[in-house]
């Protein structure tokens, strides 16, 4: 691996060439072979078999074509990484876990000036505000808006169907917080705060976290 | 003496007159009051306090700022007697300061992998990290004077509002005293009292002012204005093979290291310098005692420059005029 | 993939120590070549930039140190050369007498600016360039030394004390404009 | 886990974001009839209350104990200056609680470099393994 070049480093750069390379010619299709190189399409599914590509995003772009009206809508990529999750193909593909984060904290902070713009200071920290933002409710706005089926990432285990212990509720939340994460960074605050406002914070919406929470107990 | 007293406590300066006495008994009898009556000190009561005043201009506090939110900032939940406590102020400054860090963190490294930005942020806002604001930045006191002090003192009754008041953990043992009840849940320990005391006071300037912008400006100038090296954070268990990972996924040529400079092979201390290159680009460059250090150094390098990329422009989403930079397709799994 | 080819571009320049320098344009900055001391108070912003519009500036194009990511200067203070980055500590060896603690102070008699590839000298940069800005930290005292001074073959031994006065300032700001 | 994070804390520069100055309290003690603190009590009566307006980051406060006068200064970094102040006229007593004002509270020390630095050199350490081969030292 190491070639002793005793010359400068400006003649190494000129000099480096690429030496021979392994081409991979045969993708394997069917039944799993240890040491064979599965075809990615084969594998690339998400729990409601539906294949990893742009197309699946499309009911997430409608929904966010309404909000940005006539700016720029976000690109085709970021929202297929907001709607993978670290549990797809081994991390292999663009996923949402740093953007959840973010997300997460802004959701979080917005909706405790939500709490204090309602019902003051003391408000903060009681069960209604920490409900607004619990997993089960951001997994069911993402039902409620019917964007669940675009959705990649891996069941822990094939045969739990209750959503809240086979995973599902928590990945359906990462995307919800990947989605505010992702608008943050791509559009600025303002947009992002006109979609808290006006999807999830909004009490005539039905659809809205607030009363999600309100019917969920 | 007297008059002097008089004419300096009119003023809106921060002056107390005490008359000290020297007693050798402290007593810790008095036990924790039920919160049941808040009450909010009045603006006239705690511009009394001289520390209070001293500490909100020491802080460039606006002026919206009352003395009475900043008493309430310092009140922790476990202190005694019937103020209005911090808990609602501290949710929302830990709510802010979460945001506000994450964000100026992920703006500014976007590649930064999860485990490392999780560290730097809780570096930033950790109970530790605030204890020493508070403490070591602020100047915030603790009021510890036992109340049989403070009476016999002539202390006034407003001149602890300043202090940081709450329950601590080891309480002066007297002799002769068993404490029969057991130890409370509300007793906390002077650094989490510190963290309370800082997020709430953060908390408070958004109530007062009402301004995101005010409020995330102070906490771009007192919290993440401290020196953070981020490049020391990095551990690596398996440099070479971690790069060799992120260039497949990122569609790059295979790494090879390739020795650029040698010195001293045949003596007992040599020493190598190695570059990895990704076809004819170079990823990083280190230095080492063998060729195997140096290899891993240098690739230790590449890492370190792929994750602590800084894009050019540094504004952050919530900022009027932001520009949106790259955003990270997450961490190298191995 | 800008930190690749940053970083390979670095390398090459390394060793070819590339200096820009430009003629000294506006000769009405070196009759002031002091640093001029801030009314305003700490995070205060202000607003008087007195420019002498008869003289034609052509301004030297800096993009290169732009790109960089830290930057350090050579300040002049007194023409006493002091070489800060953002965050140091400088001290002076004496009081300076009409700051305040706490202060913000403007530097206008720069000599140096530079990166880890490059450096911009001049004899004294255009500061219309650059905001580099310190604050009063302290103002205090070395700790009092007693010299004793003695003459030969004389018994009186005289005891000179010397407490000298060093005010130390912070580099709060440091960037091109 | 193939990055291990270690956790670090941020160092806390003084006038870096914001200014915050050191001296939180100043005591002042004086004797109430003690002619050593004639000085101290002449500026309680006269110039207190203009001192402590015009400095109001500072809090004061005023002990009466016999004895010399004494004033004493209570850092952020949780040090303590005194200064006996015995027999000192009004404008000294001022000159001195200035000094107590301007100073951080760090023990006096000396002062070897003209520039206090924790930041990593810019231009980076000379390396003579990186200059031009043709006149690089061989061994």
């Amino acid at each position: 691996m190491f070639q002793s070049i005793r010359s400068s480093i400006h003649s190494q750069l000129s000099t480096i060439r690429i030496t021979s390379y392994r081409n991979i010619g045969y993708l394997h299709r069917g039944e799993r072979i240890r040491g064979l190189i599965r075809d990615e399409s084969e594998y690339l599914l998400n729990p409601n078999g539906l294949k990893y590509n742009l197309e699946s995003i499309l009911p997430l772009k409608q929904y966010l074509s309404t909000l940005l009206e006539n700016k720029s809508q976000i690109n085709d990529e970021l929202l297929l990484q907001i709607s993978t999750h670290k549990s797809f193909a081994h991390g292999s593909k663009p996923f949402n876990e740093k953007l959840a984060i973010y997300g997460g904290h802004f959701l979080k902070y917005k909706t405790s000036l939500f709490a204090i713009q309602t019902g003051g200071i003391d408000s903060l920290g009681s069960k209604t505000s920490k409900d607004l933002i619990s997993r089960k409710v951001l997994a069911e706005f993402i039902r409620k808006n019917e964007l669940n089926q675009g959705i990649y990432w891996k069941k822990r285990d094939q045969l739990l169907t209750d959503s809240s212990i086979n995973g599902e509720d928590s990945v359906f939340a990462t995307v919800l917080e990947a989605l505010i994460g992702g608008l943050l960074l791509n559009k600025g605050k303002l947009i992002t705060e006109k979609f808290i406002n006006e999807r999830l914070l909004n009490e005539t919406d039905p659809n809205s976290l607030i009363n999600i929470a309100k019917n969920i107990k | 003496m007297q008059s002097i007293i008089k004419s300096s406590s009119s003023s809106s300066s921060s002056v107390t007159f005490i008359r000290i006495r020297q007693f050798s008994t402290s007593s810790t009898l008095f036990n924790n009051l039920s919160n049941s009556n808040k009450t909010i000190v009045s603006e006239e009561d705690a511009s009394k306090s001289a520390p209070l005043v001293a500490l909100h201009k020491r802080l460039n506090l606006p002026n919206d700022y009352k003395l009475g939110t900043l008493t309430r900032a310092l009140t922790c939940r476990s202190s005694r007697g019937n103020l209005a406590n911090n808990y609602g102020l501290n949710i929302l400054g830990k709510n802010f300061l979460s945001y506000y860090v994450n964000e100026y963190l992920l703006s500014k490294y976007p590649r930064l992998p999860l485990p490392v930005l999780n560290t730097a942020v809780s570096s930033y806002i950790s109970t530790e990290s605030l204890h020493n604001v508070g403490k070591y930045s602020w100047g915030i006191e603790i009021d510890e004077t036992p109340i049989l002090n403070k009476i016999l003192n002539e202390e006034p009754k407003e001149y602890s509002l300043g202090k940081l008041r709450f329950l601590p953990i080891n309480q002066i043992e007297e002799t002769g005293i068993t404490k029969l009840t057991s130890k409370s849940k509300d007793e906390i320990n002077s650094s989490s009292a510190y963290a309370l005391g800082v997020r709430s006071i953060i908390g408070g300037l958004y109530i007062s002012t009402q301004s995101e912008d005010l409020t995330k400006k102070f906490i771009y100038d007192h919290i993440i204005s401290r020196k953070l090296d981020l490049s020391k954070m990095f551990e690596f268990e398996q440099p070479t093979r971690e790069l060799s990972r992120l260039c497949k996924r990122e569609g790059l040529t295979k790494p090879i290291a390739k020795l650029l400079v040698e010195n001293g092979r045949l003596s007992d201390k040599p020493i190598y310098v190695v570059g990895v290159f990704s076809g004819e680009e170079k990823l990083g460059e280190s230095y080492g005692s063998s060729l195997n250090e140096a290899k891993i150094r240098a690739s230790v390098n590449a890492l370190k420059n792929w994750y602590l990329y800084k894009p050019l422009n540094n504004s952050v989403p919530s900022d009027k005029d932001y520009k949106p930079s790259i955003i990270d397709h997450g961490i190298v799994i191995v | 993939m800008h930190f690749f080819i940053r970083s390979l571009a670095r390398i090459q320049l390394r060793n070819t120590s590339r200096v820009f320098t430009s003629p000294i344009t506006n000769y009405s900055l070196l009759a002031n070549r002091t640093f001029s001391i801030s009314s305003t108070k700490y995070n205060q912003t202000i607003t008087n930039t007195t420019q002498d519009s008869k003289i034609l500036k052509q301004l030297p194009d800096l993009t290169p140190l732009k790109l960089e990511d830290d930057l350090y200067a050579v300040i002049k203070v007194h023409s006493n050369p002091f070489l800060v980055t953002e965050g140091d500590k400088v001290i002076l060896p004496y009081n300076l007498k009409h700051a305040q603690v706490g202060d913000v102070l403007n530097f206008n008699d720069v000599a140096v600016i530079g990166s880890r590839n490059y450096t911009f000298t001049d004899d004294s940069i255009d500061p219309s360039l650059y905001t580099i800005k310190a604050v009063v930290l302290e103002k205090t005292k070395l700790p009092m030394r007693i010299r004793e001074i003695t003459k030969r073959r004389q018994r009186k031994v005289r005891h000179a004390i010397s407490k000298p006065h060093r005010t130390i300032l912070r580099i709060t700001e440091l960037k091109l404009k | 886990m193939p990055i291990k994070p270690i956790p670090l804390l941020p160092k806390f520069q003084n006038g870096l974001g914001s200014f915050i100055l050191q001296c939180k309290k100043i005591t002042l003690q004086v004797d109430k009839a003690g002619g050593s603190s004639e000085g101290l009590r002449q500026f309680l009566k006269l110039r207190l209350n203009n001192y402590a307006i015009s400095n109001p980051k500072i809090e004061f406060r005023i002990v009466e104990k016999h004895g010399h006068p004494i004033i004493k200064g209570h850092y952020i970094n949780g040090r303590e200056k005194a200064i006996c102040i015995r027999n000192l006229n009004v404008d000294n007593v001022e000159n001195k609680l200035n000094l107590l004002k301007e100073s951080s509270g760090e023990q006096l020390r000396k002062r070897t470099n003209k520039v206090e630095s924790i930041n990593q050199s810019i231009r980076g350490i000379w390396s003579p393994l990186h200059v031009d081969p043709s006149i690089r030292h061989k061994i």
